[in-house]
């Protein structure tokens, strides 16, 4: 039954992957392609949990911790820098 | 799937070069980037592609995919950082100083600013 | 087997939210409104399939990891930061400050508060009204 | 096994990191400490010159693993050499650096230059492959602070050129690595030579490859055409001492070909033709379009470097040979050609200090004329290979060494014709700059040398010296030089002994490798 | 004394003017005399040894690998020689001391003048046609000073710089010849080589041998089509044309075709050659002497002529010819000497050295017209003088040659020659002393001081003794050197009358026909006029020129800054090469299986692959490649992840985001887009190299993966050994700190520095002229207010310390986990970054006052310090050790001193960063950022603000 | 003394967690380094959190954390089915500017996370004074209903949380 739910999952982020990839090609603005690439990163994290459980190893959780961080981070600093120019001011 | 990195590392390849090949200070410095990335799968690539295999000892006692590679690509990013950094600061610094970010250098480098004296006259 | 059960569920569900809030990414017409899919969903999807790890690991291997949990929390704890700074970003590249409510007599919102700081809208219309831009 | 083998590597590393950590404000001290630091260092090469001469690889096991396994140093007769001529060029041109007040028209030049140094010793002294590519990227990013040092728009500009081409170069360096690593399954340069040469014939494709690849890196930082177009505007941008520093820099791309194509790839079935079919004819064009541009220039700047381009060229022909006498021709003329170009490159300065600016064309007589008309006529015969000068021996050590070459003919033209050619633009060069400025009237009044570089920050000043940097330094240190390729002459006779050895050491490898695979006591 | 130490002596009296600088001319002059009188005094030592048929020889070892040596030899052609050139010199310098003015500096001259004459001395001693070649090449250096020596003199510069170019060009090729024929003579001694005759002319290499020895014998001695040299040399002082091109370096051609003429001579090779050569170039020289109107140019084509009759005398081959060759070059030395330095007094005294300018300094300069006038007859060949005895050996020797066949060829035009030599210097006399005296010289001329004429009149002494006594005054010398040359004994009778001679005939010819032309010298100019000649000089002229402008062109088009030519250079250079390498090796095509394609890895390639698609058509907008380059860093963590590298997606995913924030922050002062200045056809050439680059690329990984190692590689040594040996789990990371630490230890340091890089620039920028710029700097962009927002303020006061302990726990464990210093070291600035987006750089930097200066340094000596500790344990370099420690009341810990190490790589990368952000975070500051007072813009808990 | 030593008590409880969780392991020996972390990091960071204030009634906190949890699970499926199957005309988007009585950035902080967090709605500024919080409606056909369940439900709670 899980490796059925897994797939499911991996299927699901799968396609949202796919969706935020559109997004990120065809955009009107920045703002835009900014919060898909937040989404991919967020996908990302819940793909690489669902290899996690599916090979049954907890060695890729550091990863899925740096890629929330470094997500939160460069979003901000995507949006800063459109507000602002200067992120760093 | 050995494929689809090759693939990878040829398109990562040709975006970089087509980058650097364009004429400002900034898409250079993204081509270059394109290019480290490319770089460090290559590198990466020639420890042979395994899954789910890390170098990170355990129990079971393996497999274990090749780790020195990859202790190259750390190396290597780290590297390819700090002149990334550089180059960039660089590139901000010609500007500041130059007033427009091409990456040729002017005719004013090779070519004296007044006209030339009779060479034969000398 | 019913950790299993538990897991596939929330397996599932995180599947499921995780591709609604892509799929708004895409479906939803405007930015603001596209704004409020990922901001929800994709968080919601991805705390179900950690918490969804967390049970299994202990639940199949018998070890007990706090970790997934740490990321959930992590995540509660930005996304909204992400989604206020994607809406400012929005704000400032693509409304005008007389197209949203007024915070109070006299008062702006802090995106278009600072007089010296424009928006790009503002900038825009003042450009066409032939004054010179500024460099 | 000495721990005196590491020290051109950590010496700098530790006076590097002093220096910014507690002399970051005082000029004074950092030029003590710096200049105190390279000296000593040339000691510590003088030293590993004696304990090279003797004949044996010397292998320092890094981290105390078995070599395969852990990175080693090796010292041989050819890197002990190349040691010491870093030292003393670095000695030489530091004492410039200082003499003119190069160094404090910015920050961290003393610190940059340690660095510098340290890349170069750790380059020449390293018997691992990888590590090699570390040591480069050192001795690279050090030169990137120094080559911009004093900033100016045009010098950044040539400063984003030059990163931008050995970023590229790096790039293909690590892919080269990658190749023979996915072949040879190591990293150490003796093991690979092992490997290599067990290589059975049907698995050489990709070997071959990387061989090619790598001769590529070398080349390109050797500016071999057609990888040298970073070169001209770099050098003639980069400060003066920096510029003449830069002289050894060429000299590690070709040690690396040496080291390469002698121990790994030395000439068999599995690299037949990449040497005689690619380096030989990029070195013959390298020299042709090297001396034609002393000609083609009109920036004394890029006239020094198109020299050190041309010089080059030189150079790889010999080493082009691979056999022993060729070899040792190209060691007796990169020792020559290193000091030669530095002592160009700090006249150059001098001569660019004097007038205002390079540019080759009418301006006011300079103050101080005569002396550097004599250092630079001293230093042009020397590059032009004119007699009596080392120069002239190391041209005819390497057209004697391609006497049997098949090419000969082409070679012979290609380095005479080209030798006419870079005699007639240093002459014209010179006479233009030193004696067509009479017709406009006498030398002015030597004017008090203009205020040095900018100021720095007011919460972190450096500390004025006071008076005008002292000028005697600036000359004795191109005198340094030029005594230097004195010594190289008259010695010649002993000079070339050594030469002869080292490339007798290196075209018998069997020793190097045996000393670096088995030193295995005290294997962990 | 030694012929070593005689050729020294010149170099040591070169040194002394410079020495004795402030002592005056006389003192320099004296010291220089003094150093050619002694060399001259050792040199005439040897005469005894010398008549005596031995050859004096001093050998010192200086590269005998390549058999070049120190080897002199005195010899007669060689103690020919040296007289000449030490004696001559002598006068020479006597001479210079009154002629130079005062405004030049002497001092200078007579350092040129020793170096040469030092040069010239040592090609005529060397025993080592190596050793040879170098004094050569320093007689064209040193004349090349010499002839420039009037720095304002634009025909001075002009003709140093041909002299230069035609006589390095000869000695160029005669490195060449020279090594040939010590090649196929098996040594480079010149007494190996002269006993190698046949071995030599029998090689196959003996033309192209002599074909450039004789190119550098010929331009040396402006043999013709390289004559033109010579009268553009004329613009030295006098003192050095009287020198240099008349009595020693144009000789030197000379010298050496006799030196190597008992080798080289005799073939039909040599005589075609040499002889036709040195025939044209006599008559031609002649021919053109006659019309020119300068004094020193009519000489100096005077000397041209004289030069090719010693050629074509060397040319026959014969041994009488060649007596006659050595007798002529020490008659032509000495009447020329003479004559240049008489024309040199004319020039100082009248001002002007044009014929047209002169005439009737007959009775205003007595005393140089006695010395010009037998001088000149002299050289017209007029008995009892010495030129007419070597001129009549000359026209016998003449008369016996035949060439092609035809057995009177040469005689007449030898005629021709002698006829056009007496015309000249009948002329040379006629129209500078006779005629009535002139109102119109430039200065008001009469006769010198003894200094100046003193030089001349011993030579002409010698001309008229050795004229009347030739046995007794040049007989021993000629003896000795015509032995030298031609290899055997010779004694030639030398004498005023032979009888009536075909030669005398023909000399007669020459006599009466040189008058008649001088009658009709009138008409003959302007027939002369008429003609067009081609000017040597505008054609050597365009000739540089045109080489000069084609190297310009080259060089400039060639390397004319375009980066992207370079590049484009760089990539197909390399995919040639590799293509070629890859395709002349052999593959024995894939052994390894490939993995199964999954469909999520797939969709992440497809982003990765759409990501990239998107940078090149997007790359004009620059901050949407920079989201892209979110995209491609984060989908190339992922397949780290997923293919076994979890380290390496750690690293590659944090350093993306700071690079991110690098260009970011980089971006704020850059255009925001790329203008589009390459045309259609550019971009499409770069795409193909782009492709072709890409595709090689990726074809060279894919075959890598599909093959197998050919041998097992090293890292499965360090699989069995990491946890044994290096203590730790994470083999990569074991790796990094211990196997391989030095490298880490070397990525480190570059990381410092080029954090200091950035550093010195940032403090350069600041002070320069961008510092201005900035100051005054007006944002491209609109910006929206409130800078630092209340809400994120607020959340990175929870995330900064939870991404510290994160950071904590990453350095800790990455010995046994993904992770480790630098990845530590990483997440620690980035979230140093968040908090400095939050609150800005200068509140959040006055709060913590960690100079990341002392980071970085502390850092590499941190981790040099854990290196050399095991030099105390008598250990190399970077050995590491490790232990489990028990703290009480704790559980055992593990401890590596490879953590120290580790700790060094740490504070280095978070020094480095944050030393990078703060320099561009300054210039942003610099340009009106405000330093803020509180860490949020809006705090409503604050009533007092707004 | 304590004060001093413990600038944000909160702060440092949730690293101890934080550590106790990162180490995965439940013992002494780990626990004493949490604490010392806990102790550490918070002083370290203290200058970047000034003015450290207490609590009103924290222990209110979970009973408001449970709200928004339960909020957020209904906040998915109503934006789920927004999305799946509101066809986009018929979305009624709008601006709300909601009032704040808060005034602790710490508590304007949560609740414009909170409105983030739940149903169709994202927090977008605050007014310059900020005394009014921006709030953006995906789907809101009664925007008064909606400011005041944000100002009842969440605001309320929160003001006596912190204040
Ligand atoms: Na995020
Ligand atoms: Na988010």
């Amino acid at each position: 039954m899980i490796a059925y739910a897994l797939i499911f999952a991996y299927g699901c982020f799968g396609m949202a992957l796919l969706f935020c990839l559109y997004r990120v090609v065809f955009a009107p603005g920045l703002s835009d392609r900014v919060l898909a690439l937040d989404t991919m990163s967020i996908n990302v994290i819940a793909l690489l949990t669902l290899f996690g459980i599916d090979k049954g190893t907890t060695m890729y959780f550091e990863a899925s911790l740096l890629f929330a961080m470094v997500g939160f981070i460069s979003t901000v600093a995507y949006a800063k820098f459109v507000l602002r120019g200067d992120i760093i001011e | 799937m050995e494929l689809l990195l090759s693939g990878a590392i040829g398109m990562l390849t040709a975006a970089g070069v087509y980058l650097i090949l364009r004429l400002r200070t900034f898409a250079v410095v993204l081509g270059m980037t394109m290019l480290s990335y490319a770089i460090n799968l290559f590198l990466f690539a020639t420890g042979r592609l395994v899954v789910n295999a890390p170098p990170i000892l355990n129990e079971a006692g393996g497999p274990y995919t090749d780790p020195l590679p990859q202790a190259l690509v750390l190396t290597a990013i780290v590297i390819s950082f700090g002149m990334t950094a550089v180059v960039v600061m660089m590139a901000l610094g010609a500007f500041l100083e130059g007033g427009d970010d091409r990456v040729d250098m002017p005719r004013a480098d090779r070519l004296p600013p007044a006209p030339q004296s009779q060479d034969g006259d000398v | 087997m019913i950790a299993e059960i538990i897991v596939s569920v929330l397996l599932v569900a995180g599947g499921f939210f995780g591709l609604v809030g892509s799929y708004g990414l895409v479906k939803l017409p405007d930015p603001m409104t596209r704004l409020h899919a990922p901001t929800k969903s994709a968080t919601l999807g991805v705390g179900a399939v950690l918490v969804a790890s967390l049970i299994w690991f202990p639940a199949r291997y018998g070890v007990l990891t706090w970790h997934e949990l740490l990321i959930t929390l992590f995540l509660l704890l930005t996304a909204p930061v992400t989604g206020y700074f994607i809406a400012k970003a929005h704000m400032h590249m693509g409304w005008s400050r007389d197209e949203l409510p007024c915070p109070a007599p006299g008062k702006d919102w802090a995106t278009f508060a600072d007089p010296d700081e424009e928006s790009f809208v503002d900038r825009k219309r003042r450009d066409q009204q032939g004054s010179q831009p500024r460099i | 096994m000495s721990h005196l083998i590491i020290a051109p590597v950590i010496l700098p590393a530790v006076i590097g990191p002093l220096i910014i950590l507690w002399m970051r404000n005082d000029l004074m001290l950092q030029r003590v400490f710096s200049i105190a630091g390279t000296a000593l260092l040339a000691g510590v090469a003088i030293y590993l010159n004696a304990l090279a001469m003797g004949g044996d690889v010397h292998v320092y096991r890094l981290g105390n693993w078995a070599a395969p396994f852990g990175i080693v140093l090796m010292l041989d007769r050819l890197s002990a050499l190349m040691l010491l001529l870093t030292a003393v060029l670095a000695l030489a041109v530091q004492l410039y650096a200082v003499g003119s007040g190069w160094d404090r028209k910015g920050r961290h030049f003393h610190a940059l230059w340690q660095f510098q140094l340290m890349g170069i010793c750790g380059a020449f002294l390293t018997g691992d492959a990888f590590n090699l590519f570390v040591f480069f990227e050192v001795l690279l990013i050090a030169s990137y602070g120094l080559m911009i040092h004093g900033g100016g728009g045009m010098r950044l500009r040539a400063g984003v050129q030059y990163i931008a081409y050995n970023l590229a170069g790096s790039t293909l360096f690590l892919a080269a690595l990658g190749v023979l690593y996915s072949v040879t399954g190591t990293l150490n340069m003796a093991d690979m030579a092992l490997r290599v040469a067990a290589m059975p014939a049907e698995d050489t494709a990709l070997l071959r490859t990387g061989a090619v690849l790598l001769m590529l890196v070398f080349a390109v930082k050797a500016a071999l055409v057609p990888l040298h177009f970073w070169l001209p505007s770099t050098y003639a941008n980069a400060p003066g001492p920096v510029a003449a520093l830069f002289a050894i820099m060429t000299k590690v791309g070709v040690y690396g070909i040496i080291r390469f194509f002698t121990l790994v790839f030395p000439q068999d079935a599995v690299i037949e033709g990449v040497v005689a079919d690619l380096l030989l004819p990029a070195a013959l064009f390298t020299l042709a379009i090297g001396q034609i541009g002393i000609l083609g220039t009109r920036h004394l700047g890029r006239l020094a470097a198109f020299a050190a381009i041309g010089s080059i060229g030189t150079l790889m022909i010999a080493v082009a040979q691979f056999n022993p006498q060729g070899t040792a021709a190209a060691v007796y003329y990169m020792i020559h050609s290193t000091l030669a170009a530095g002592a160009l490159f700090l006249i150059m300065d001098m001569i660019g200090a004097r007038r205002g600016d390079l540019w080759l064309r009418l301006e006011q007589v300079m103050p101080g004329n005569g002396l550097v008309a004599a250092l630079y006529f001293i230093a042009a015969i020397a590059v032009a290979g004119m007699p009596p000068l080392s120069g002239f021996i190391g041209k005819l050590l390497v057209m004697q060494a391609t006497r049997p070459a098949p090419g000969m003919v082409w070679i012979w033209a290609t380095i005479l014709i080209t030798s006419l050619i870079a005699i007639y633009a240093l002459a014209r060069a010179g006479s233009i700059v030193f004696w067509k400025s009479y017709e406009l009237g006498p030398a002015p009044v030597p004017a008090p040398p203009a205020a040095t570089g900018p100021k720095l920050e007011p919460d972190e000043p450096i500390q004025d010296l006071g008076d005008a940097p002292a000028n005697w330094l600036a000359v004795a240190s191109v005198l340094l030089l030029l005594s230097g390729i004195v010594a190289l002459t008259a010695l010649a006779g002993p000079a070339l002994r050594l030469a002869e050895a080292t490339a007798a050491q290196l075209h018998n490898p069997d020793a190097y490798v045996s000393s670096v695979l088995e030193a295995q006591e005290g294997t962990k | 004394m030694s012929p070593a130490l005689i050729a020294a002596l010149p170099f040591i009296g070169a040194l002394l003017p410079g020495l004795l600088i402030r002592s005056g001319r006389n003192v320099a002059a004296i010291s220089c005399a003094t150093a050619s009188f002694i060399a001259l005094l050792g040199l005439c030592l040897h005469i005894p040894a010398i008549m005596a048929g031995e050859v004096v020889t001093a050998r010192l070892e200086w590269l005998p690998s390549l058999g070049l040596n120190a080897n002199f030899r005195i010899d007669g052609l060689g103690l020919l020689f040296g007289i000449l050139i030490l004696g001559i010199g002598l006068l020479i310098i006597v001479y210079a001391r009154h002629y130079l003015s005062r405004e030049d500096p002497v001092g200078v001259f007579y350092t040129y003048l020793m170096l040469f004459q030092g040069a010239m001395l040592g090609i005529v001693l060397s025993d080592n046609i190596l050793l040879l070649l170098i004094f050569w090449e320093l007689t064209s250096l040193s004349s090349f000073l010499l002839i420039g020596y009037w720095k304002h003199l634009p025909e001075g510069r002009q003709g140093a710089r041909m002299a230069l170019t035609v006589t390095g060009m000869g000695g160029l090729a005669m490195i060449a010849g020279m090594l040939i024929l010590g090649q196929i003579a098996g040594s480079y001694d010149i007494g190996d080589i002269l006993q190698a005759r046949e071995a030599v002319q029998a090689s196959p290499y003996y033309l192209p041998a002599l074909l450039l020895i004789l190119l550098g014998a010929f331009t040396k001695s402006a043999q013709f089509p390289f004559h033109f040299w010579l009268p553009h040399a004329m613009a030295a002082p006098t003192p050095v044309s009287a020198y240099l091109h008349s009595a020693t370096m144009v000789k030197a051609g000379l010298f050496l075709m006799a030196r190597l003429w008992p080798v080289l001579s005799g073939t039909p090779e040599w005589f075609y050659i040499v002889a036709t050569t040195g025939l044209v170039t006599m008559v031609l020289g002649a021919w053109i002497a006659m019309f020119r109107d300068d004094l020193k140019s009519l000489l100096a084509f005077s000397t041209v002529s004289h030069l090719g009759l010693i050629t074509m005398l060397l040319g026959f081959g014969t041994e009488a010819a060649a007596v006659a060759a050595v007798f002529h070059i020490i008659n032509h030395a000495t009447f020329k000497a003479a004559l240049f330095m008489t024309a040199g007094i004319v020039d100082h005294e009248a001002g002007t050295r044009s014929i047209a300018g002169l005439g009737g300094l007959r009775r205003l300069m007595p005393v140089t017209f006695v010395i010009g006038t037998v001088a000149a007859l002299s050289m017209a060949g007029i008995p009892p003088l010495n030129g007419f005895l070597s001129k009549e050996m000359m026209l016998e020797q003449a008369g016996h040659a035949v060439w092609q066949g035809h057995p009177s060829l040469i005689a007449a035009f030898a005629t021709a020659g002698a006829l056009f030599s007496v015309c000249y210097s009948l002329r040379f006399v006629w129209q500078v002393f006779f005629g009535a005296p002139r109102n119109d010289y430039p200065h008001h001329p009469h006769d010198p001081g003894f200094g100046l004429w003193s030089a001349p009149a011993v030579l002409v002494v010698l001309v008229v003794l050795i004229g009347l006594f030739p046995a007794v005054m040049a007989g021993w010398l000629v003896d000795a050197a015509a032995s030298a040359v031609t290899g055997t004994a010779q004694h030639p009778h030398l004498a005023l009358w032979h009888g009536v001679t075909p030669a005398l005939m023909m000399s007669l010819t020459a006599l009466v026909g040189g008058v008649l032309l001088l009658v009709l010298n009138r008409r003959m100019l302007a027939i002369r006029a008429a003609m067009a000649w081609p000017d040597a000089k505008a054609i050597f002229d365009a000739v540089t020129r045109a080489v000069t402008c084609a190297a310009v062109a080259l060089t400039d088009r060639l390397t004319n800054g375009s980066m992207s030519r370079a590049f484009a250079a760089f990539s197909l250079t390399v995919m040639l090469c590799g293509f070629w390498a890859f395709s002349t090796g052999g593959w024995q095509g894939a052994t390894r299986p490939m993995l199964p394609i999954q469909p999520v890895p797939l969709i992440g390639w497809a982003a990765l692959m759409v990501a990239c698609g998107c940078m090149v058509a997007f790359h004009r907008k620059r901050i949407l490649a920079l989201v892209l380059v979110g995209i491609i860093g984060l989908m190339v963590s992922v397949s780290f992840i997923y293919l076994s590298a979890p380290d390496l997606a750690l690293t590659q995913i944090s350093v993306e985001v700071v690079t991110v924030v690098l260009l970011l922050l980089a971006l704020n002062f850059l255009p925001k887009f790329t203008v589009l200045d390459s045309r259609d056809r550019k971009r499409a050439m770069d795409a193909f190299i782009a492709t072709l680059t890409g595709l090689g690329f990726g074809a060279l990984a894919y075959v890598i993966m599909r093959s197998d190692f050919a041998f097992s590689p090293i890292s499965q040594y360090m699989l069995a050994n990491s946890h044994k040996l290096g203590g730790g789990d994470n083999v990569v990371n074991v790796i990094l700190v211990d196997f391989r630490g030095y490298d880490t230890f070397g990525e480190i340091t570059v990381l410092g520095i080029a954090a200091l890089t950035i550093y010195a620039l940032t403090e350069t920028l600041l002070a320069g002229a961008s510092g201005r710029r900035l100051r005054n700097w007006v944002h491209d962009t609109a910006r929206a207010g409130d800078r630092h927002p209340l809400m994120l303020v607020v959340v990175t006061r929870l995330v900064l310390p939870i991404a510290l302990v994160v950071g904590l726990y990453i350095f800790l464990r990455g010995h046994n986990v993904p992770g480790g210093g630098f990845i530590a070291g990483l997440v620690v600035s980035v979230a140093l970054v968040s908090q400095y987006m939050a609150s800005g750089f200068a509140w959040a930097q006055e709060r913590q006052k960690i100079n990341y200066h002392a980071l970085i340094g502390a850092g590499v000596i941190a981790a040099g310090i854990t290196g050399i500790g095991a030099w105390f344990a008598g250990q190399p370099f970077l050995t590491s050790t490790y232990g489990y420690v028990k703290l009480p009341g704790l559980e055992e810990f593990e401890l590596a001193s490879a953590m120290g190490f580790d700790l060094g790589v740490f504070l280095c990368v978070l020094g480095a960063v944050m030393l990078a952000l703060n320099s561009l975070s300054r210039i942003a500051r610099q340009a009106g950022g405000t330093v803020n007072l509180d860490p949020m813009d809006i705090d409503p808990s604050k009533e007092a603000r707004r | 003394m304590i004060r001093r030593l413990l600038p944000h008590p909160w702060l440092s409880v949730t690293l101890v967690l934080v550590w106790m969780a990162l180490v995965n392991r439940w013992a002494v020996g780990s626990l004493v380094f949490a604490v010392i972390i806990g102790i550490v990091v918070p002083l370290m960071t203290a200058p970047y959190w000034p003015g450290a204030q207490g609590y009103g009634k924290p222990h209110k906190i979970p009973a408001y954390l449970a709200i928004v949890l339960w909020d957020i699970i209904k906040a998915n499926f109503a934006v789920a089915r927004i999305v799946l199957f509101t066809p986009r005309r018929a979305l009624r988007p709008a601006w709300i500017s909601v009032p704040l009585d808060l005034r602790r950035p710490e508590a304007i902080t949560a609740l414009a996370a909170t409105i983030t967090l739940t149903p169709g709605t994202v927090s977008c500024d605050l007014s310059e004074d900020g005394r009014a919080l921006l709030v953006h409606a995906m789907h809101a056909p009664d925007p008064q209903g909606i400011l005041d369940e944000i100002k009842t439900r969440y605001e309320a709670r929160l003001k006596e949380i912190f204040e």
